[in-house]
C-alpha cells in the first residue's frame, strides 16, 4: 500500500515535471535566456581578464572563486565528518 | 590482491597515471580539467597502487601527518592566496584588480592566482582521497578489536 | 496540443526529459529501497540526473567546448552552467563518502545494512 | 577603504581559515584549540554587531568577491535581515561554545574534540554565508556545507542512535539539496542569472514566458527547504536527530540550524519571486496551513514525550512552526514577529537544550519524571530551564511573549483571527508540557542521583546564566532588537 | 547519426537505472553505476563540456566506485 502510494506520488511528479519539460526553452538554441551578457563576458575578455584559456577555469577559480573556496571547504568538512565518525566508534 | 599481473601491470601504469594527472592539474587554465580532476586522477592511482601490493605499502608514501598537512594546506593556500588580495588592495579573492602579473595567456605560468590556487586545490583533492579510502579500509580495523 | 507536437517538442528537450526520468528513478531508489548502499547510489543517480540537465541547459548547437583559440573567432557553448557542475560533482562525492563511513560504522553496530531492520532492532532495544 | 570594508568576506572566511588549522593544532597543539575557537567565533560576532552598525548608519551595502560587478562575480549583501541572522547565528553560537569547551570533554573521546571545533566552526561560518550571500549557487554550496557538517556534530558522540538519526538527516538533506540545485538549474534556464537581484528583475518577463518552470522551481524549492527546515510534514528526521545529539550540538541544530534555512526559503520568497506569484498560486496558504499544523501536532507529540531532550526537539517543530507562520501572513507586523522569533527562539531553546545538558551532566538523568527536586540541588540549570520554560509558553516579560504578541498581533491585523486561535492554543498547550517540569523540579523530593549531582564547572554555568538574563533583558526591553527586525520586514515588503 | 547516438546513450543511462534499483547483488549495482558514469562522461562531451566529462570520469566512475567497493568489502555483497 505504501509502496503503491510512493509509486503514485512518483509519477505524479514526474508527469508534472514532463508538462514541464515541454514547456521549456528549446534545447540548443542561441537565443535561450541563458546566453545573456554573464557568457558573453566570460568568453570575450576571459583571456584579457584572468589570463585563462580555459575559460571554465577563470570562472570557477577567478569569476566565481568563493564558490570554489566552498567547494573546497565541502571537501574538508567531508573528510571531517568521515574521519570523526570512524575514530569516534 | 596478490596477483602477480596486476602488481606488474599497476607497477608500470601507476606512474602514467601520476603523470597525467600532474599534466591536468598543470594545465587547469589551458586545457579541460583543472584541480579537482587531476587531484582525483592522482588520488585514484594512489589507491591503485595501494589495492595491487598492500595496504601497508601505500601507507608509506604518505603516512596520516603528511596527509592531515596535505589536507589543511590546501584550504589554506586557497584562503592564503584570498586574504594576500585584501592586503594587496583589492577584495577576497581578488587577482588581476589586486596587480598580480597575468603573464602571457597559454604560457604554463599565466593567469595569476588561478595557477597557485589550482595547484593548491589539486593537493587537497588528491590527499582527500586517499585519506577516505584508507580510513574506509583501514580506520576500523584498529577499532574492530575493541568494538 | 497533439500528441505529435508533444513528441516533437520531447524529442527537441530529449536531454532535459531523460534528466527528469532519471532524477525521478534516482529519486525512487532513494526513498523506497530500504539497502542503504542502494540508498547511496540512488542519490548519486539523481545528482547526475541534476547535473545532465544543468550541463544541458548550456549547450548552443555547433558550439565548441569553452576552450578558446586567441584571435579565432568559434561559437563556443555557455561557460557557467559547467562551471557550477565542476562545484557540483564535488559535493555529491563529498556527501557519498561520508555516508559511506557512516554505513560502514552502522554495519559495525547493528550488523545489518537494512534500514527496516535497524528501526526493528532500535525498536527491540528501547523497549 | 579600510579593514572595515572587508568584514564581510572576513567574518566568514576566518573560521573557515581556523577550521582548516584546527586539525594541525588537534596534532601538535592541542591546548591551542579552545581559544582558536573561541576566538574564532568571536571574531565573527564582533565582526557582525560593527556589520550592523554600518548597515544600521549607513543603511544596506554589497561587497563583490574578487571586484567582479554582480552579474559576473559572486555578491554578498548586507541588509537588515542578514545582518540580524549573522549576529543570531554568531552569538548564539558563541555562548554555546563556550559551555561545550567543558560539557564535550565527558561526551566525547577526549581526541575528538579538535575534530569536533573544525565541524563547529565549518557549522556556524556556511551558516554566516547563508545569511549573507547574495547569490543562489553560492547559497547551495554553503547549504551543502551546513548539511554535511551538521550531520558531522551529530555522528561524532559514540552512540548507535547518534549514527543512525546522522544516517536519516543526511540522506534526507542530501534530497533536499536535490530538489533545490533543481530548482536553481529551473531559475537560471529562464532568466539566465544566478544573483538574486538580477533573478529578480528577469522573473517577471519569464513568468509570462514559461510559467511551468517557475511554478516546478517553486514546488522543488519549498520541498527542499522545508525539509531542511523540517516544516510539519517533512520533520520525521529532526526528532531523533536532536535528541541523540551531543546537548551544544543540539542547541546549535534547535536554535540555529534549522532556523537559517527558513530564513534563505524567506529571502528567496520575498526578494526574489514576484509578488503576482502570491496571486497565481496559493503558495503562502499552503506555509500557512503548514504551519498551524506544525504549531499544533508539534506541541501535542511533545506532551506525550518522557525524554527530556525528545521533548525539546518536538517542541522545535511547533516553534519552526510559528516562524513560518509570522513569515507567510504577509503582514508587517507578523513579518517582524516572525524574524524576531527566530532570533528569541535561538536563544531559549539553546538555553533549554543546555539546561537539559546540565542536568544530564549532573545526573545522567534524562527522564521527565525522574528529574523531581532537581531545582533544589541544581539551581543555576533549572532556574535557566525555568525562564526558557516560560519563555515558550509566552509569560509577559521574557523575550517569549514579545515575539508571540507580535504574531498575534499581525494574524490579527491581517484578518486572520483563526491563526490567533491557534497561537493561543499552542501556548496553552506549551504550559501543559513545560508547567509541570518546572512545578516538579521545586516542589518534588530529589531522590536517587537528583539528590547528589556532580558540580557543574563555572564554564557551563556562566553561558546559562548569560542567556537567561538575555531572555528577560529582551522580554523586558524589547526595543533593543526590535528595531532591527522590523526595518528587516520592512526591507523585505518593499515598504 | 547523432541522434541516434544520442538516443542509444540516454536509453542506456536509464536502463542502468533502473538496474541498479533492481539487482540484488550490491557488487553488480556499483559496477552498473561505474558504467553509468562512464556513459554520463560520454554524454557530457556530447554537450561540448569537456572540464565536466573529465571530472566525472575521474570522480564519479573512478573515486566514488572505489569508495563504494571499500564500503562493500567491508560490509556484505547481497541484499
Amino acid at each position: 500500500m505504501r509502496r503503491l502510494l510512493t509509486f503514485f506520488l512518483l509519477v505524479l511528479i514526474a508527469l508534472a515535471l514532463t508538462v514541464t519539460v515541454l514547456e521549456m526553452p528549446t534545447f540548443g538554441e542561441a537565443g535561450n535566456p541563458t546566453n545573456n551578457e554573464v557568457p558573453q563576458r566570460y568568453l570575450e575578455q576571459s583571456i584579457e581578464e584572468t589570463g585563462a584559456l580555459n575559460v571554465i577555469a577563470g570562472i570557477i577559480i577567478d569569476y566565481r572563486g568563493f564558490d570554489t573556496l566552498g567547494e573546497a571547504t565541502v571537501l574538508f568538512v567531508a573528510i571531517a565528518a568521515a574521519l570523526s565518525t570512524l575514530k569516534a566508534h | 590482491m596478490e596477483d602477480l599481473i596486476v602488481r606488474y601491470v599497476s607497477r608500470i601504469v601507476v606512474p602514467f597515471v601520476q603523470l597525467f594527472g600532474l599534466y591536468v592539474v598543470f594545465h587547469g587554465h589551458l586545457s579541460p580539467g583543472g584541480g579537482f580532476s587531476g587531484g582525483a586522477i592522482i588520488g585514484a592511482s594512489m589507491i591503485l597502487y595501494a589495492l595491487s601490493f598492500n595496504l601497508a605499502a601505500g601507507t608509506k608514501k604518505v603516512s596520516h601527518d603528511l596527509s592531515l598537512i596535505l589536507e589543511s594546506s590546501g584550504g589554506l593556500i586557497y584562503a592564503g592566496v584570498g586574504l594576500a588580495a585584501i592586503f594587496l588592495g583589492a577584495n577576497f579573492l581578488g587577482n588581476k584588480v589586486a596587480g598580480i602579473p597575468l603573464g602571457t595567456p597559454g604560457n604554463l605560468f599565466s593567469s595569476g592566482t588561478i595557477m597557485i590556487i589550482t595547484l593548491g586545490v589539486g593537493i587537497k583533492v588528491a590527499s582527500t582521497m586517499i585519506t577516505l579510502f584508507y580510513s574506509l579500509i583501514e580506520g576500523e580495523q584498529k577499532t574492530d578489536e575493541h568494538c | 496540443m497533439n500528441i505529435a507536437e508533444i513528441l516533437l517538442r520531447l524529442h527537441q528537450n530529449s536531454y532535459y526529459f531523460f534528466a527528469i526520468i532519471l532524477f525521478v528513478i534516482g529519486f525512487h531508489t532513494m526513498l523506497t529501497h530500504n539497502n542503504l548502499i542502494k540508498k547511496v547510489i540512488g542519490m548519486n543517480i539523481m545528482d547526475t540526473a541534476i547535473f545532465l540537465f544543468f550541463v544541458s541547459i548550456g549547450y548552443i548547437r555547433g558550439g565548441r567546448a569553452p576552450i578558446l583559440e586567441p584571435g579565432a573567432d568559434h561559437l563556443y557553448v555557455n561557460p557557467l552552467p559547467s562551471a557550477l557542475i565542476l562545484t557540483g560533482i564535488v559535493v555529491a562525492v563529498s556527501i557519498t563518502a561520508y555516508a559511506l563511513s557512516l554505513i560502514v560504522k552502522l554495519y559495525q553496530h547493528y550488523g545489518t545494512i537494512d534500514a527496516e531492520e535497524i528501526i526493528r532492532l532500535r525498536g527491540g532495544e528501547t523497549s | 577603504m579600510s579593514a572595515a570594508h572587508h568584514l564581510p568576506a572576513l567574518a566568514i572566511v576566518v573560521p573557515l581559515v581556523i577550521a582548516y588549522l584546527m586539525p594541525l593544532f588537534d596534532r601538535w597543539r592541542r591546548g591551542w584549540c579552545t581559544p582558536a575557537a573561541l576566538a574564532a567565533l568571536g571574531f565573527s560576532f564582533a565582526a557582525s554587531l560593527v556589520m550592523a552598525w554600518q548597515v544600521m548608519t549607513h543603511g544596506p551595502f554589497s561587497y563583490q568577491m574578487g571586484n567582479w560587478p554582480p552579474p559576473w562575480g559572486i555578491e554578498l549583501y548586507i541588509d537588515y535581515l542578514a545582518v540580524f541572522t549573522a549576529l543570531t547565528m554568531t552569538g548564539v553560537s558563541l555562548i554555546v561554545l563556550v559551555y561545550g569547551s567543558r560539557d564535550l570533554l565527558h561526551e566525547l573521546k577526549p581526541h575528538l574534540l579538535g575534530w569536533y571545533y573544525t565541524l563547529y566552526l565549518l557549522l556556524i561560518a556556511s551558516m554566516v554565508g547563508m545569511a549573507l550571500t547574495n547569490d543562489i549557487f553560492n547559497l547551495f554550496v554553503f547549504v551543502e556545507i551546513c548539511a554535511i557538517a551538521a550531520c558531522g556534530i551529530i555522528s561524532i558522540k559514540e552512540s548507535r542512535e547518534c549514527l543512525e538519526a546522522a544516517f536519516k538527516y543526511l540522506v534526507l538533506s542530501a534530497l533536499g539539496s536535490g530538489c533545490l540545485l533543481l530548482a536553481i538549474a529551473l531559475l537560471y534556464m529562464v532568466t539566465g542569472h544566478l544573483n538574486f537581484t538580477f533573478i529578480a528583475q528577469a522573473l517577471p518577463e519569464a513568468m509570462r514566458l514559461y510559467p511551468n518552470n517557475i511554478l516546478a522551481a517553486l514546488a522543488l524549492l519549498l520541498v527542499g527547504m522545508g525539509v531542511k527546515s523540517a516544516l510539519f510534514p517533512l520533520h520525521v528526521w529532526l526528532p531523533d536527530a536532536h535528541s541523540s545529539a551531543p546537548s551544544p550540538s543540539s542547541a546549535v541544530l534547535s536554535g540555529l540550524v534549522i532556523k537559517i534555512y527558513a530564513v534563505a526559503l524567506l529571502r528567496i520568497l520575498y526578494q526574489v519571486f514576484p509578488d503576482s506569484i502570491f496571486e497565481v498560486t496559493p503558495v503562502l496558504t499552503i506555509l500557512l496551513v503548514m504551519s498551524s499544523l506544525a504549531i499544533i501536532v508539534g506541541s501535542m507529540f511533545a506532551v506525550v514525550q518522557e525524554d527530556i531532550k525528545k521533548m525539546l526537539a518536538y517542541s522545535s517543530i511547533a516553534q519552526i512552526g510559528y516562524v513560518f507562520l509570522g513569515f507567510s501572513l504577509m503582514e508587517i507586523s507578523a513579518l517582524t514577529g516572525g524574524i524576531l522569533h527566530m532570533f528569541n527562539h535561538a536563544m531559549m531553546k539553546a538555553m533549554l537544550f543546555l539546561a537539559a545538558g546540565a542536568f544530564i551532566y549532573g545526573t545522567g538523568v534524562r527522564r521527565l519524571s525522574d528529574l523531581k527536586g532537581i531545582g533544589l540541588t541544581m539551581p543555576v540549570p533549572a532556574a535557566a530551564f525555568t525562564i526558557g520554560a516560560l519563555a515558550m509558553v509566552g509569560i509577559p516579560l521574557t523575550n517569549g511573549f514579545i515575539s508571540k504578541w507580535f504574531l498575534v498581533l499581525g494574524a490579527l491585523r491581517g484578518g486572520q483571527t483563526f491563526f490567533a486561535v491557534v497561537i493561543l492554543i499552542s501556548s496553552l498547550l506549551n504550559g501543559f508540557y513545560y508547567l509541570p517540569i518546572i512545578v516538579n523540579a521545586y516542589f518534588g523530593e530529589p531522590q536517587g542521583a537528583v539528590a547528589e549531582p556532580k558540580r557543574l564547572p563555572r564554564l557551563m554555568q556562566a553561558p546559562l546564566v548569560i542567556l537567561g538574563f538575555g531572555c528577560l533583558l529582551f522580554g523586558i526591553f524589547p526595543s533593543l532588537i526590535i528595531g532591527l527586525a522590523s526595518r528587516a520586514g520592512q526591507a523585505l515588503l518593499g515598504m | 547519426m547523432t541522434d541516434l547516438l544520442k538516443y542509444l546513450l540516454l536509453t542506456f543511462l536509464v536502463v542502468c537505472a533502473v538496474s541498479v534499483a533492481r539487482t540484488r547483488d550490491l557488487l553488480a549495482a556499483v559496477i552498473i553505476f561505474t558504467a553509468y558514469s562512464l556513459v554520463m562522461a560520454i554524454v557530457w562531451q556530447l554537450l561540448a563540456s569537456p572540464d565536466i566529462a573529465i571530472t566525472e570520469a575521474a570522480i564519479g566512475a573512478g573515486v566514488t566506485t572505489l569508495l563504494l567497493l571499500a564500503a562493500i568489502s567491508k560490509t556484505r555483497r547481497y541484499e
